[in-house]
């Protein structure tokens, strides 16, 4: 087997994918976050949750309308999106004016109602779904095995990502977003429904997270817990991206995977805790983080 | 009067911030082509008058007409789809878009609106700054970008607030020139203005608040016999 | 240091700053005379923020020299600057809203009496500056206002808060950046009397597109245009410039010189 | 002559988080069923239950247990999950000279460097899961092991005793990666096994870990490519798992409902209450329990030191302890199984997940008492 | 802090609370309101929101927890070391966080945190999951027994009274009134010659000093330290139990961290316990809702409504 510094390469190239797929993951995950948190400027707490409710979504759509994976990866981001939009309506809009602090208390505690509720139902031992039968199986390639479903969510996160980043950055959309959280008076005053506008963003937005979730679900277990553990790393993903920067969020994402990857290899103890160590050099040298405009 | 001609009219306007009323029930019509200016001292309600008629104040009631619609109950963002751009007092640069971005930013509310080429043969900072980040420009080159942006959507009905404020005299000059063309085009024009040099010349009529009501109308032709008047209205 | 140069209290040497390749300020040699109301003007985006900016180290220059009575204040930070003297003010009104208008000022007579970290102690300590902070209130006009919340204060009364707050830390060199923007003419007046008050002692500096204004108080114009000085002067001789008119005066000029 | 004229029960266990199926408001149901069997009362004065949540957290466990027994008058406490609750509990208790009755914990250390006179150590522990599982494993010429271990205590000491198994009994372990507790994604890890050229993966893992862990396994054609041993599987986690992937897996189970008559009697019982089949823990708890109450109305006094005499001088014997007796170590040794997880053929119900293949007697499955620790 | 009567009322209350409910839970109480009131000093007082504040808790738990288990010092001793320990590591983190801003400056202390998690989960020290079990309590100044539980109340009551009245004298005092221009508008404190972030610095190190020494107390009272106390729920824990009480008021954190505390405990036990994650978030929902400036805030309200 080829070595360099003693190191595997094989193992060390099966590695870099396996980090590269957990990326393209974050990258998606990152994405819906960049925009409700880094656009919106609004702290969802609560998008670990509504990843959660994607799982869990796709979860119960197979158990009691039969529905399949692909059928769920349609229509399980649309109905959570619907649950961002009444929670965007109603929870969030009343206080949009007040303190980004008690959004975070709010979709905190928003969180923790889904959390135990999904809890109270189906117990935290998590459930099992699986892969569906397209995509089982996998690919022998020369360092490693890989399965095909992992390779499709490498496949399927791009898709999305480049499509966000495309309709944000490209079109006029971003430049709307950005203003309308500015001075959402006076982009009103310019003929732009800013509420309107806000409410299906943050939609969109929670919908990625259901994405992911219906994503997860065949490769993660499907768990009440499973959107708590992984907040705070998608909140460094987009604050080291940079705020507001939806490139940097995607591009951002994958790095962490590749770099938590390595970390894996060659000191697995740290796997956790490395993204907020990277966090900690970026602010420190680059405040906006790596992607973001300086203020 | 022509009822076509006419392109804003507003009866017992009342506006409120919260609690406080601003606003004690204004009166005032404006005809197409017209050049109106509010005149009053700091705290008169003149930035409110132009607010309320975009339904940027929080509360209002009465009733604002604008081409034949009323407004009273319409939200912010249909109002001006009627032909409206409103230039805020605090200029409202976006500081996470670029000058151009800014500039690009409004959405065309009719097709005629000047073009991109026009503006910054107009205000040819701006076309230098343009990838710069909008709150970066100097003070009065964010007041020309505020401007300029509305005269990009095409708005025929202008709310104008203290456009002046900050501006080297010879831009001064410039924009005078540029609001005679504007009229000429056939735009209405409603202007808040402490700089009553600029604004006498080219103004047909002038309105001047106090406390939040209006206290005087006094037409272009009459300025001579009402100049004391004034000055006692405004200290000039 | 020659002894001509101990006349200016400030003086800058081929000062440049540049934003990503474009030069805001371009080769600014500018000497401001021990006690005088200097005056800095030029059309929009000449630079004259940006050197306001650069003296007070809310920018660092991209090379050149600053001397503050001879000294080399260059590399020093703004609040080090602000401590020997060189003070400024905000061309968007900078108070304390929800300080009393006397605190505001009592923020400002604080930080000479070397107390400002002494979080063990009781803030009646202050106190003792109490007197002085209502000399100073009642030198703009602020004296009834003293324990009203300053937010509630009108736009010239927050002006004038700024300057007595300003003049609190008895500056050598006052740097004032359109100090009469956004005024009605009542307070134009009542400002620019007050800076013609408080310039006695002192030195200042201003940023000022009121032509008015500017004609008035001005002892010495510099005018700056694409960030270079243009030219340097009394009113009388700057306004009859030519080229001054045409980059920044217009026809005006005229008409102005009228209304002074 | 008893305190407060009743017989206090605390129930300490995780009622929401990654433990909660294993043992939650299942252990609670389960001592609930105890004190009813056994009539409500006992030496004429009533037994009450109280159970709360300890999250998974020592100090939130141990300050509710120093409650109820400094405040609320609680006697004994059971439940107890997570080894790092049990351990700060367990000091509270000794210090107060209450008894814990340990009922879900796997660590060793109760009996042996934390033991104390008033420990009882019912279900299971750290070495019978590796006698149980490693040793045949490895007697059968599997030598070769890699550990994927949870990264904290109860992973390290899982681990370090199978380590010592397979090193005992001739083996070797060729590597181990620490994966840090609630590890989503395990490919990485199962990579490194991989490359490892082991016979054997050995998931020192519990819960939501073992489950992701195996499934990646899969995913990765691990399970074609070498052995994958569970060597802690609760019957929920097992159910939580596609058949296909977990199906003749072997483990080691302290107790598994359709054992026999009286097991299964018991567990229809549980399950009608608790809407799920027991765990081990479950019926770990009610065994406990019961043994506990037995032994307090042998002794006339819910007195600590005279209760524990009795219940270390009497064998518990019920659906749960088969061959059993509380060492004087506190340390309840009875029965452990061998078991294998069905495969998709054999689950006639959802609930068959186990298939016993054998009975190990407690005196192989469990160390031996440390001298230290052998309290009168 | 004026000496008034309804300060006297309060600490008299507190007095005499041991006798009526159990002490080591209004210990806890105590505990958890003087780590809110720290982090308060930051956020409603400098307006810096630390999103790591449980790092010096924690720092202050295992330092007092390792050397009273290892070194047989007296507890009051203890205490000062864990306290000394929590302000040095604030001295660093300090250092660093405060040249950051707004989400920047939450998000930066939150990783540093999480760094200093990573070595308490890692550090041979302090026992990983388990954490510091079994932690003497020792006797205070040599003499006086703190397994005693009414005791080691009277001792917490008193280091609380301490660090509560220190948190209130530094907000009024002449460094409080710098604070207070620097959070109404810094840039305009700068200009006047203030080095704002060597004031927001001194303002962090205080705060982390005494969540330090709330963490120390806290080991002694429970025996024990855990990653729980080092661990971001707690950092954000400490967020609600202020906005709960009130931000930026005197007593809202005493008072927020006495709800939380006071519910988690009652709904811990007994049937509710199945629901508690539900409930709080709940009540946290309602909170936002309902009443934003938090339980005193609002009372301040209506007093100021109803009374001026
Ligand atoms: N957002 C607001 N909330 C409460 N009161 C307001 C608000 N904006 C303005 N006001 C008050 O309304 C009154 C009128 O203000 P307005 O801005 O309309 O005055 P103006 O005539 O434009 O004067 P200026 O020359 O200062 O711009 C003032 O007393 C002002 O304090
Ligand atoms: N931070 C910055 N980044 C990039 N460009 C800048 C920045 N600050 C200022 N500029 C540019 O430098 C030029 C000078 O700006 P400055 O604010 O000094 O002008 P000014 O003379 O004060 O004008 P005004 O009278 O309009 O206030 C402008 O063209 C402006 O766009
Ligand atoms: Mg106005
Ligand atoms: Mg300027």
């Amino acid at each position: 087997m080829a070595t360099f510094l003693g190191i595997n390469l094989f193992a060390l190239s099966g590695q870099l994918l396996v980090g590269l797929i957990n990326g393209s993951f974050y990258a998606l995950l990152s994405l819906g976050l960049a925009i409700i948190f880094g656009l919106l400027k609004i702290i969802n707490f609560a998008q670990g949750a509504m990843y959660m409710l994607g799982a869990f979504a796709a979860f119960l759509a197979l158990q009691y309308l039969g529905m399949n994976y692909w059928f769920a990866l349609i229509f399980v981001p649309l109905a959570v999106g619907a649950v961002g939009i009444l929670m965007e309506r109603f929870l969030i809009r009343p206080i949009a004016n007040e303190d980004h602090l008690y959004s975070l208390l709010l979709t905190f505690g928003f969180a923790l109602v889904l959390q135990g509720l999904f809890t109270h139902w189906f117990g935290s031992s998590g459930l099992p779904y699986a892969i569906p039968d397209e995509l089982k199986g996998g690919t022998r390639l020369p360092f490693m095995y890989l399965p095909n479903y992992r390779a499709w969510i490498i496949v399927a996160s791009l898709i999305v990502c480049v499509g966000t980043w495309w309709m944000i950055e490209k079109t006029k959309l971003g430049a709307y977003l950005r203003a309308g959280t500015e001075n959402p008076a006076l982009m009103q005053a310019f003929g732009i429904n800013v509420p309107l506008m806000v409410t299906l963003t943050f939609g969109f937005g929670v919908a990625l997270a259901g994405f992911a979730g219906v994503m997860a679900a065949p490769v993660y277990s499907v768990s009440p817990e499973m959107g708590s553990n992984i907040l705070i790393v998608v909140f460094a993903i987009v604050v080291i991206g940079g705020m507001g920067s939806i490139g940097g969020a995607i591009l951002t994402g994958l790095a962490m995977g590749v770099v938590e990857g390595l970390t894996k290899y060659f000191y697995p103890e740290a796997s956790t805790t490395v993204i907020f160590f990277v966090m900690v050099i970026v602010l420190l040298l680059k405040p906006a983080g790596l992607f973001g405009k300086e203020a | 009067m022509s009822s076509t001609g006419e392109k804003v009219r507003i009866s017992d306007l009342h506006a409120f911030y919260g609690e406080s009323h601003i606003l004690h029930g204004i009166d005032m019509t404006i005809q197409q082509g017209e050049l109106v200016t509010l005149l009053g001292r700091n705290g008169a309600g003149r930035s409110t008058t132009l607010k309320a008629i975009m339904n940027m104040v929080g509360r209002r009631t009465g009733s604002i007409v604008i081409n034949g619609n009323e407004t009273i109950d319409m939200p912010a963002h249909r109002i001006a789809h009627l032909g409206m751009g409103f230039c805020p007092e605090e200029r409202g640069i976006f500081s996470s878009l670029n000058v151009e971005e800014n500039l690009m930013l409004p959405p065309s509310v009719r097709s005629d609106g000047m073009s991109v080429e026009e503006i910054y043969e107009m205000f040819p900072n701006l076309y230098e700054r343009r990838m710069s980040q909008g709150t970066r420009l100097s003070g009065g080159e964010q007041q020309m970008l505020a401007l300029a942006r509305i005269l990009r959507t095409g708005a025929n009905i202008l709310l104008l607030d203290e456009i002046t404020e900050g501006l080297a005299p010879v831009i001064v000059q410039k924009l005078g020139e540029v609001l005679m063309k504007l009229k000429e085009r056939g735009l209405t024009i409603l202007l808040v203005e402490q700089n009553f040099r600029f604004a006498a010349p080219i103004a047909d009529r002038h309105y001047v608040m106090e406390h939040g009501h209006i206290v005087e109308e006094v037409h272009a032709h009459e300025l001579k016999e009402k100049t004391e008047l004034l000055n006692t209205y405004l200290g000039v | 240091m020659s002894a001509d140069s101990s006349d200016y209290v400030l003086e800058t040497q081929n000062l440049i700053k540049e934003f990503k390749g474009f030069t805001a300020v371009d080769d600014v040699n500018l000497k401001v005379q021990r006690g005088h109301i200097h005056a800095l003007i030029g059309p929009n985006g000449a630079g004259k923020t940006t050197v306001f900016n650069l003296l007070t180290k809310f920018l660092t220059p991209t090379s050149g020299r600053i001397l503050y009575n001879g000294d080399d204040i260059t590399s020093m930070k703004s609040a080090a600057i602000a401590r020997k003297g060189v003070v400024r003010s905000f061309q968007i009104s900078a108070v304390f809203p929800h300080l009393s208008v006397l605190e505001n000022v009592r923020v400002a007579l604080q930080r000479k009496e070397g107390n400002s970290f002494h979080f063990w102690r009781h803030e009646s300590v202050l106190d003792n500056l109490n007197d002085r902070a209502v000399e100073l209130l009642d030198s703009v006009g602020l004296a009834d206002f003293a324990d009203a919340t300053t937010v509630d204060l009108s736009y010239g009364r927050k002006r004038a808060l700024e300057i007595a707050t300003t003049l609190a830390l008895e500056p050598e060199l006052m740097l004032l950046d359109e100090p009469t923007q956004g005024m009605g003419h009542e307070d134009v007046d009542v400002v620019a009397n007050l800076i013609k008050k408080v310039s006695k002692d002192r030195t200042i500096l201003m940023v000022e597109h009121n032509l008015h204004v500017v004609s008035k108080l001005a002892d010495q114009i510099t005018v700056l245009q694409r960030g270079a000085i243009l030219t340097e002067g009394t009113y009388e001789k700057v306004s009859a410039d030519p080229r001054v008119k045409e980059a920044y005066l217009g026809v005006a000029a005229d008409e102005s010189e009228e209304a002074a | 002559n008893v305190s407060d004229d009743k017989v206090k029960i605390g129930v300490l266990a995780d009622m929401g988080g990654v433990y909660a199926d294993v043992c939650g408001p299942g252990c609670v149901t389960a001592v609930e069923m105890a004190v009813e069997d056994f009539g409500g009362k006992v030496l004429g004065k009533p037994i009450e239950i109280v159970s709360a949540d300890d999250q998974n957290k020592p100090d939130v466990g141990s300050a509710k247990v120093r409650e109820w027994v400094e405040s609320q008058g609680v006697d004994v406490v059971t439940g107890l999950v997570a080894s790092s609750v049990t351990g700060a509990v367990t000091k509270v208790t000794t210090d107060n000279k209450k008894i814990a009755l340990i009922a879900a914990s796997a660590s060793n250390a109760f009996t042996t460097k934390a033991c104390s006179p008033y420990n009882a150590h019912w279900t299971y522990n750290v070495v019978a899961l590796a006698n149980g599982t490693v040793k045949p494993m490895v007697q059968s010429g599997k030598k070769k092991w890699f550990f994927i271990t949870a990264d904290y205590a109860f992973g390290h000491a899982l681990e370090g005793v199978a380590s010592k198994v397979i090193k005992s009994e001739g083996g070797e372990v060729v590597g181990a990666v620490r994966a840090p507790l609630g590890t989503t994604d395990f490919s990485s890890y199962i990579l490194q096994a991989q490359a490892s050229g082991a016979d054997v993966v050995g998931l020192a893992n519990a819960g939501a870990d073992f489950v992701n862990s195996l499934k990646t396994a899969a995913e990765f054609g691990l399970t074609e490519m070498m052995d994958v041993a569970g060597l802690l599987v609760f019957t929920p986690n097992a159910q939580a798992l596609d058949p296909a992937i977990a199906g003749g897996m072997k483990t080691t189970t302290g107790f598994y409902w359709d054992r026999d008559a009286e097991a299964r009697e018991w567990s229809a019982r549980f399950k009608e209450r608790h809407g799920k089949i027991p765990a081990m823990p479950h019926a770990g708890a009610y065994s406990a329990t019961m043994h506990y109450l037995n032994s307090v109305k042998e002794a006339g006094t819910d007195d600590s030191d005279a209760v524990m005499k009795v219940m270390k001088a009497n064998k518990p014997n019920d659906f749960f302890a088969k061959n059993a007796y509380l060492r004087a170590d506190g340390r309840m040794v009875h029965d452990m199984y061998l078991v294998n997880i069905t495969k998709e053929s054999e689950r006639k119900t959802s609930d068959n997940i186990f298939n016993i293949e054998k009975v190990i007697p407690g005196d192989q499955a469990f160390a031996p008492m440390l001298p230290e620790c052998e309290f009168k | 802090m004026k000496i008034s009567k309804f300060n006297i009322a309060l600490v008299g209350l507190g007095l005499v609370a041991p006798l009526v409910l159990y002490p080591v839970f209004l210990m806890k109480v105590l505990c958890f309101a003087l780590f809110a009131s720290a982090f308060n000093l930051l956020l409603g007082f400098v307006g810096l929101l630390s999103f790591g504040h449980a790092v010096f808790l924690g720092t202050g738990g295992y330092i007092t927890g390792y050397l009273m288990m290892n070194t047989g010092i007296t507890p009051e001793l203890g205490i000062l070391a864990g306290t000394a320990a929590a302000a040095i590591l604030g001295a660093v983190y300090g250092k660093l966080a405060v040249k950051r801003e707004g989400i920047y400056f939450a998000m930066v202390t939150l990783a540093l945190a999480q760094l200093m998690f990573f070595v308490y989960l890692q550090a041979p020290f302090t026992g990983g999951e388990d954490g510091l079990q079994g932690v003497p309590r020792g006797e205070l100044f040599g003499f006086i027994d703190l397994s005693d539980n009414m005791n080691m109340y009277y001792f917490v009551f008193a280091i609380f009274l301490a660090g509560f009245w220190l948190i209130n004298r530094t907000v009024h005092s002449p460094f409080g009134q710098v604070l207070k221009a620097i959070r109404e508008n810094e840039a305009r404190a700068t200009s006047l010659g203030y080095n704002v972030n060597d004031y927001k610095w001194v303002a962090f190190v205080i705060s982390a000093a005494l969540a330090g020494m709330a963490g120390s107390t806290k080991t002694l009272v429970f025996q024990l330290a855990s990653l729980t106390d080092v661990h971001w729920h707690m950092s954000g824990e400490v967020v609600l139990m202020t906005l709960l009480g009130g931000m930026g008021t005197i007593f809202g954190p005493f008072v927020g961290a006495a709800t939380i505390v006071s519910i988690q405990n009652f709904l811990s036990g007994g049937e509710l316990g199945n629901y508690i994650h539900i409930i709080m978030g709940i009540i946290f929902i309602v909170c936002v809702l309902a009443f934003r400036s938090g339980i005193v805030g609002e009372i301040q309200k209506v007093i100021k409504r109803n009374f001026s």
